[in-house]
């Protein structure tokens, strides 16, 4: 039932999309795509969360007679699949609601309405597709749509490099997969996922299937060191398909990693987690760094992509050492957390985005060193995208704070494991956790600040008006689903015990029931932690001291010129931007990580040229991993191409050649 | 009688070969032209000599084509072509006689090397006809690689398409041999007039095609 | 109805010859161009008629599952390449590119070719296919030489040499494989009949087999464009009238292979001779990896996509040289998805060159802005060419590779990272052609967008869903191909 | 009646902590300015301050927003339940099980998070160098602490503090090494997140060298008074922190008598005079380090930290 409604909105979408190609240039058609996406994605999600909720044990499937001719589309929908719906439809609901009014200014529509909702349908089909061949063909598809809308503004030179790279890198990624599922499947071709199961593959071949999975899927979700193509596509697509790429793809990337490694792939060695746990730290803390480092605001969010991805990669190699030792109770913490994190950033990215997007469109400023002030201008923005800094910064009560707090949870039972090698690398990976949270805020107060507070910069910071209703709307329900998921974790974390079950057979002890809502994943003499009450504590205990001063205290109130020490108000220039915000932590961290060289010119006495800064920053993953491919790509190209200006007798040198190699291996033969 | 036709059919087989190793040989251009015809001549008696033990009539037609086309047409067409367009009377080659004489040994060693597992069963042409045939054409091919100039490199060409026919007369009752030898000449023909159209004098790459336009009454 | 077989395999050959003398003849120069596309509806139509009655196996001609689809196939691109030859060749007239003399002589050399490739695939006698292939290569050679640019003139010529050449090894291996079989068959036209060859295989001489693959292969594949034999197909195609490097590319290549794997059948069939597999493999993945490199220093628009079609033609030997069911059927498959794709991209490019004037890509910019359709159309074609989905090419790759990955790792991995290059320097050069600022001439497009998107569609339409039938065929071929 | 009994019990914790904390501040500079030798402002001066403080009109920069003006109460309301949630004299509190140790780090970092967005809000150069050095400083203190909390989790195999302090009683703990080190640590991040010498100075008004009082430079009136109370709270919540962890002897349990309660209390006062005691001979003796030397310094603290944890890791085999 639930999967037929979800294929029919799928249906619903591609049709949309056909429509919108004939008749992409009427406002109308904005609005007609938009709403049928709002209207399907609002279903799917309806018919996804109730399967989670009602019947989270069962799985429907349903066979179409597309794709493969003898095998044909086999779709599946159990538990695991029902939450990532949930997520990629919550996504596409809200970035529907959002479209609705961001793309009526749209410069060219042609190119964004009819990719939009195909788009949408394939990460649906992804995550419904139960074989291999129908999983590749839609995962691709996925990735061939985005290209499109990534290519939507393909006027400025770097979005059409953005793309470029991007089309690149996701067709590795695909080929890696294409090889982990042949390996899967076997010589005889055994594609359905059924099959695989089956099967359960030797332990070389497992170790390959989860290099290839990981450099596949790792790939797509933006996993250190395979995640260049990401900064640089998000933020270049239309903000509300920033929001779907960053907040909802990168997701459909770890559903496929989950559905390879916890399901297809049988029964987990330990080294598995090492592995994974130590790219997740990684991309954690580079991630992160990378984002304190710039001041395009979108770019930065997509750099906090890479971040969320890492800490998601976390939970899940904890999980995998968890099963690896047979503790299945951990191994259900760590999943759990893993998954609430990517239900999280899911709900907190996209908020982010949309609220990147609505600044874009009131100033068409991504630079945070020319924005500034917008509180003032747009208040209700800066409400949500406060709300959205606080919950990614993992700050309580937000829901980002939840799921971290679990990861550590999970952390903290890890020294029952066997391994030295995970004794080692656990506790420093709960380092890179912590120290990628705190670093998370700084580069949030950065965000925040530059952009929202302070005084505007430029002009157009301080002309801007509020985004329309149809975006703040999208804005607010995500604000309002991190509150309820920060204060109220109980009911989100039941809802994911049935994956946790499909997937490890155990699951967390309910939680919804337990008094006060507090949430004990382990012991309540170990810990336990209760968003609500808190939330409650510390509203009454500010309202509270509010109060009594204002009642009983002063409560008089004087504008005046800023003190700052008595300087007199200088020009809006002297403020502290993104760039100078982030000196100290370039300073302290950005030596090994990217080479920042500092250059400070600062004019002998009496001379009244200006002072001047050079900052040089240097990508090491590019230069290290990707510029020796291009390099020897190149190399090859010219090597080779001389070939093209040879004579017709040094042609008929190859033919002959060819001929009498052939000649003498026949002789050689017998 | 049946082994005395064997024999002599040999007999043309060896002495094509020998031919494909005085056109390796030569270096004066009209000499290639002579000893060219030469091959021509033996190919279209081997031919003629099939014709008869087969008592296939339709080989002699074969046999004509070859003898009058290649054996005397081409020739003296290709030394028109020469004195009009000024070529070289020398050829110069790509390495010396020597080595190329030495690779053409090789490559006939190499042919029935090729050759020696087959089994006799194969028919009246038996192995040692197939080595010959092999070499020349190989021979042929070494000679379109070897030699710098045009006309050298279609008579190459030209003697592998001798191989060529020497092999599929040979082979008893092949069909179509006939229709095989007009379309091959037909190909010749056709390089033959490229030759001149293009105004090719060295080489095949360096081709006058200015002069062309002139020879056409071109289009711009 | 029996009777009515043959009269249709006839047509597919006379309609075309007839109206070939008839286009020589023809004095209208005007009304040529419509005639052509007549001829080759024609032509079309008689050889759907082949699905439903299957005429008797001739000495000469037969009509088996092997060429059956591959001949529907051929007619039907050769008429939609005549439907867009009709618009390329009016606008080339306009410029005063071509004469109306050279028009009626193009016309009548188009449907010689159309004949020659018809006739080869429907030969039952090996000599015969080797007449018509030959046929083939000279009325092409004399089609690349029509513009008379020094450039064009040098490109038929070595397309010319190395061809003869290669016609010539061809003809040797046919040689050898007549006396394998007639030792076995006896003398006539039986020891080169198809149908008897396959059938008789496991009796012939292994060695002499062999010897006749290793010329064969070799001989083909100079026409199929395997690298190192490949040499004159780049510019074949770039310096021809853009119709005719589409039937270059989506069927004369075809044709090529289709008669190397008639004869590896006849391979197969035998089990003392050498597996074909590793030859065709390796000149399969020499092919690709060459191709992609080279795919990166193309400067002209059209001899890139000549250099992909190698890459394809690398691909497709890749997989018959795998062989077993799953690859052959994707190479099968593959052949069909490419002839139909690269036609397309060509009838595209054919277009656009004549708009902007120029073949140089750096001069072509921003097509999707300046002329919508043929832009998209150009991005689906390319698209589809380095194997996104969801066309069919996608899963012919999906296909090989998986299927190779099993059973030797290595060389799927090559396949795929050598598909992965050529992809990129496709994409790099789509990225310039049809986004960014528009630049260069934007003169509106007479053009005739049905035959391209008709093909794209059909691969389009292809990779969703195959009708069984067209699967079984498939499969049946596959089988064959052992 | 239970409930009843706990709710007190906690009540009265938060009130002696919202009770003690400007009193320690005193108390603290008192014990400096003795040994500068100084009189030294009278122990009760922090109090006469803020009621001071309270009673003037708070002055706002034109340009400042409502993140301006809610900030402080934001911060005081965060801090005092962090605070409320530490045992001071009694564990077992009414509110532990809302928030863990993890949990009570986060809280204060929310709290930072406003400072550091308030510091910004004004748009004053000093704003920015306060926020920009603060978060700085708290990306390699809150690792630091939490790998603290890790190091004595791991020991008492749970992350709330009562336990940790039942745990630290217990006869099972011995004297360790990773403990001495989380100690160490925890020292460190405290002198760096209340802003005392050597990494801050919470007197100076030298324009270049503050952090914490360049962040609330634009304060003035009640909004400052609630960050002052603030700040000495987190003071004394770190005091009570190290006091329950490190040294829990005489902390009553939940269900004591009120004799229990007594010592509980007694212990802890003196507990915080001896610390108070401690800091202020520490602040007397050191110098304040230049801003980009407090990297090496909390660095030192976090490596400190994760070295605990790892012994832990190691010496706990399951």
């Amino acid at each position: 039932m639930a999967l037929t409604i979800v294929l029919s909105c799928v249906a619903v979408l591609l049709g949309t999309s056909a429509l919108a190609v004939a008749g992409a240039r009427s406002s109308l058609t904005s609005f007609f795509v938009y709403g049928v996406a709002l209207a399907a994605g609002a279903c799917a999600l309806g018919a996804a969360g109730a399967m989670l909720v009602i019947a989270p044990g069962s799985a429907q499937t349903a066979q179409l007679p597309i794709g493969l001719p003898w095998l044909g589309a086999h779709f599946r929908l159990d538990a695991l699949a029902a939450l990532f719906l949930v997520v990629i439809n919550l996504g596409s609901f809200t970035s529907s609601l959002y479209g609705l009014g961001y793309g009526r200014h749209e410069s060219s529509p042609g190119r964004v309405l009819p990719f939009f909702p195909a788009f949408l349908a394939g990460m649906n089909l992804v995550v419904l597709a139960d074989d291999a061949f129908t999983f590749l063909l839609t995962w691709e598809f996925m990735s061939l749509t985005s290209w499109a809308l990534v290519m939507a503004h393909h006027r400025e030179r770097d979005n059409a490099r953005a793309g470029y790279i991007y089309l690149i890198m996701a067709s590795f990624g695909t080929l890696a997969l294409l090889l982990t599922f042949g390996l899967l499947a076997g010589p005889n071709g055994g594609y359905a996922f059924d099959a695989i199961r089956a099967t359960t593959p030797s332990a070389g071949l497992s170790a390959a299937v989860l290099t290839l999975a990981l450099i596949g899927a790792g790939s797509k979700a933006g996993l250190v060191p395979l995640h260049v193509w990401l900064p640089l596509a998000h933020p270049a697509a239309p903000s509300h398909v920033s929001a779907l790429m960053s907040g909802v793809m990168t997701k459909v990337a770890v559903y496929g990693f989950v559905r390879i490694v916890f399901d297809l792939l049988g029964p987990p060695q330990w080294w598995w987690g090492a592995v994974v746990l130590t790219l997740g730290g990684i991309s954690a803390v580079l991630g992160v760094l990378y984002a304190l480092m710039q001041h395009d605001l979108k770019r930065l969010l997509a750099y906090h992509t890479v971040e969320n991805i890492g800490i998601i990669f976390i939970g899940l190699g904890l999980a995998l050492a968890f099963r690896a030792n047979d503790m299945r109770a951990a191994a259900a913490l760590a999943l759990t957390a893993a998954l609430f994190h990517v239900f999280n950033h899911s709900v907190f990215k996209s908020l982010l985005f949309f609220g990147a997007g609505a600044v874009l469109g009131a100033t068409g400023e991504r630079d945070m060193e020319h924005l500034g002030g917008l509180i003032h201008r747009m208040p209700l923005t800066a409400i949500a995208f406060l709300a959205g800094s606080t919950a990614i910064s993992a700050l309580p009560p937000f829901n980002g704070f939840v799921s971290e707090w679990l990861t550590f949870q999970a952390i903290l039972l890890s020294p029952q494991l066997p391994q030295w090698l995970l004794k080692f690398i656990v506790p420093a990976a709960g380092a890179m956790l912590a120290l990628s949270a705190a670093l998370a805020a700084g580069c949030f107060v950065k965000a925040f600040g530059a952009t929202f507070l302070g005084r505007p910069r430029r002009s157009v910071a301080q002309n801007a008006q509020e985004t329309d209703a149809w975006s703040l709307a999208a804005m607010f329900i995500l604000v309002l689903l991190c509150l309820v998921a920060g204060i109220l974790p109980g009911y989100f974390i039941d809802a994911l015990a049935p994956v946790t079950q499909l997937l490890l057979d155990a699951r967390l002890a309910p939680q919804a029931q337990l008094r006060w809502l507090t949430i004990v994943p382990i012991a309540a003499s170990r810990s336990s932690y209760n968003g609500l009450l808190l939330f409650v504590l510390v509203a009454a205990a500010g309202w509270l001291g509010a109060y009594v001063i204002h009642r009983w205290a002063s409560h008089a109130l004087r504008r005046a010129a800023a003190w700052d020490c008595g300087f007199p108000d200088a020009r809006p220039v002297t403020q502290y931007t993104a760039g100078s915000f982030a000196q100290p932590i370039r300073r302290v961290f950005g030596g090994f990580a990217f080479r920042a060289h500092e250059q400070v010119y600062i004019p002998p006495p009496g001379q009244i040229q200006p002072a001047q800064f050079h900052l040089s920053m240097r990508d090491l993953v590019w230069d290290v991993l990707y510029a020796p491919i291009e390099g020897v790509v190149n190399f090859a190209a010219d090597r080779l191409n001389q070939v093209q200006s040879w004579t017709i007798r040094a042609y008929l040198t190859m033919v002959f050649g060819s001929v009498v190699l052939l000649l003498m291996v026949l002789a050689v033969w017998h | 009688m049946d082994r005395l036709a064997l024999d002599v059919a040999h007999l043309f087989a060896g002495g094509l070969v020998l031919v494909s190793f005085m056109l390796l040989y030569q270096d004066r251009m009209f000499g290639l032209l002579n000893i060219f015809a030469l091959h021509a001549l033996v190919v279209s008696l081997s031919v003629a000599w099939q014709a008869h033990i087969q008592s296939a009539p339709h080989l002699y037609i074969t046999a004509g084509i070859a003898l009058v086309v290649k054996a005397i047409i081409i020739p003296v067409a290709l030394r028109r072509i020469i004195v009009r367009l000024g070529i070289h009377r020398t050829i110069d080659t790509v390495g010396g006689i020597g080595q190329t004489m030495l690779a053409g040994i090789g490559l006939v060693a190499l042919s029935i090397m090729v050759m020696l597992p087959i089994t006799a069963e194969a028919g009246t042409l038996t192995r040692e006809d197939l080595a010959f045939s092999l070499s020349v054409i190989l021979l042929g091919l070494l000679m379109m690689i070897s030699r710098r100039n045009a006309v050298s490199q279609i008579i190459g060409f030209m003697s592998i398409e001798n191989g060529l026919i020497l092999a599929a007369t040979a082979a008893k009752g092949m069909p179509l041999v006939v229709e095989i030898s007009v379309a091959f000449s037909i190909v010749i023909a056709l390089i033959v007039i490229g030759i001149f159209l293009f105004r090719i004098r060295e080489n095949f790459d360096t081709m006058d095609v200015h002069a062309l336009e002139r020879f056409r009454g071109g289009q711009p | 109805m029996n009777d009515l077989g043959p009269l249709l395999v006839n047509a597919i050959l006379l309609v075309p010859i007839c109206s070939a003398a008839l286009l020589a003849l023809f004095p209208d120069d005007r009304l040529t161009g419509q005639l052509n596309t007549l001829a080759s509806l024609l032509t079309f139509l008689a050889s759907i008629s082949l699905f439903f009655f299957r005429p008797a196996v001739g000495s000469f001609l037969i009509v088996d599952d092997v060429n059956v689809v591959f001949i529907v196939l051929t007619t039907f691109v050769a008429f939609t390449t005549s439907v867009f030859s009709a618009s390329y060749i009016a606008h080339e007239l306009e410029t005063g590119r071509l004469t109306p003399t050279y028009l009626r002589f193009y016309h009548a050399m188009y449907q010689t070719l159309m004949f020659a490739m018809n006739l080869a695939l429907l030969a039952n006698n090996m000599g015969l296919m080797w007449v018509a292939i030959e046929l083939a290569t000279l009325t092409t050679v004399l089609m690349v030489g029509l513009y008379r640019t020094p450039a064009a003139i040098e490109a038929a010529w070595k397309y010319f040499i190395l061809g003869s050449v290669g016609i010539a090894l061809a003809l040797f291996g046919t040689l050898l494989v007549y006396l394998a079989a007639r030792s076995v068959v006896g003398e006539g036209l039986d020891a080169m009949a198809w149908n008897v060859l396959v059938r008789e295989a496991p009796r012939f001489d292994p060695h002499l087999l062999n010897l006749a693959f290793a010329f064969l292969l070799l001989g083909y594949g100079t026409k199929v464009g395997l690298v190192p034999l490949h040499a004159w197909l780049p510019d074949a195609h770039a310096e021809g009238p853009t119709p005719i490097s589409a039937v270059l590319s989506g069927l004369l290549l075809n044709v090529a292979l289709f008669a190397v794997l008639r004869f590896k059948m006849i391979m197969s069939a035998n089990p003392g001779a050498l597996a074909p597999g590793p030859l065709m493999v390796t000149l399969g993945l020499l092919s690709v990896l060459f191709a992609a490199f080279m795919l990166y220093r193309r400067h002209d628009i059209k001899r890139m996509f000549a250099y992909s079609s190698i890459e394809h033609m690398g691909i497709i030997t890749f997989a018959f040289g795998m062989g077993g069911p799953l690859a052959n059927f994707a190479g099968l498959l593959h052949m069909t998805y490419h002839s139909l794709t690269k036609s397309a991209i060509f009838f595209s490019v054919g277009h656009i060159a004549q708009i902007k004037g120029t073949q140089r890509m750096a001069d072509i910019r921003g097509l999707t802005v300046s002329h919508p359709v043929l832009g998209w159309g150009l991005v689906l074609g390319v698209i589809t060419i380095v194997g996104l989905p969801p066309t069919g090419i996608f899963m012919t790759e999906f296909l090989i590779i998986t299927s190779t990955f099993a059973r030797q790792p290595v060389l799927a991995v090559a396949l795929g990272l050598g598909l992965l290059v050529a992809l990129g320097a496709l994409l790099l050069r789509l990225n310039g052609l049809a986004f960014g600022e528009p630049y260069g001439k934007d003169a509106p497009s007479h053009a005739s967008f049905v035959p391209m998107f008709a093909h794209l569609g059909l691969v389009l339409a292809a990779g969703i869903f195959l009708p069984p039938a067209l699967v079984a065929w498939f499969q049946h071929v596959a089988s064959l191909l052992g | 009646m239970a409930l009843i009994h706990d709710a007190l019990v906690q009540l009265a914790q938060l009130l002696l902590m919202l009770a003690l904390a400007p009193l320690l501040t005193g108390y603290i500079r008192k014990v400096k300015a003795y040994l500068l030798r100084r009189q030294g402002p009278p122990l009760l001066q922090p109090y006469r301050d803020l009621l001071k403080l309270l009673r003037k009109e708070a002055v706002l920069a034109d340009n400042a927003s409502w993140v301006f003006r809610t900030a402080p109460y934001l911060i005081f309301a965060t801090t005092l339940i962090a605070a409320a949630l530490v045992p001071t004299f009694a564990t077992g509190l009414l509110f532990s099980p809302a928030a863990d140790l993890i949990a009570i780090v986060a809280l204060l970092g929310t709290a930072r998070f406003a400072l550091a967005l308030a510091g910004l809000d004004v748009g004053t150069s000093f704003g920015g160098i306060g926020a920009s050095r603060e978060m700085m400083i708290a990306s390699l203190a809150e690792p630091a602490m939490l790998m603290i909390v890790f190091t004595l989790s791991l020991l008492a195999g749970s992350t709330q503090l009562s336990s940790v302090a039942v745990f630290v009683q217990g006869p099972t703990i011995g004297l360790r090494v990773s403990l001495a080190m989380a100690l160490v640590a925890l020292i460190m991040v405290a002198i760096a997140e209340n802003s005392r010498i050597p990494v801050d100075n919470p007197a100076t008004h030298l324009e270049l060298t503050m952090i914490h009082e360049a962040m609330i430079l634009e304060y003035s009136g009640r909004h400052l008074a609630v960050i002052e109370v603030a700040a000495s709270l987190k003071l004394l919540l770190y005091f009570s922190l190290i006091a329950c962890m490190f040294l829990p002897w005489g902390i009553a349990s939940a269900n004591g008598d009120l004799a229990a309660f007594a010592i509980g209390l007694v212990s802890y006062v003196t507990k915080l005079a001896m610390g108070g005691f401690l800091l202020a001979v520490f602040e007397t003796a050191t110098a304040k380090m230049r801003v980009f030397r407090v990297s090496d310094f909390l660095g030192a603290a976090l490596m400190l930290g994760l070295l605990a944890t790892l012994l832990l890791f190691v010496s706990q085999a399951a």
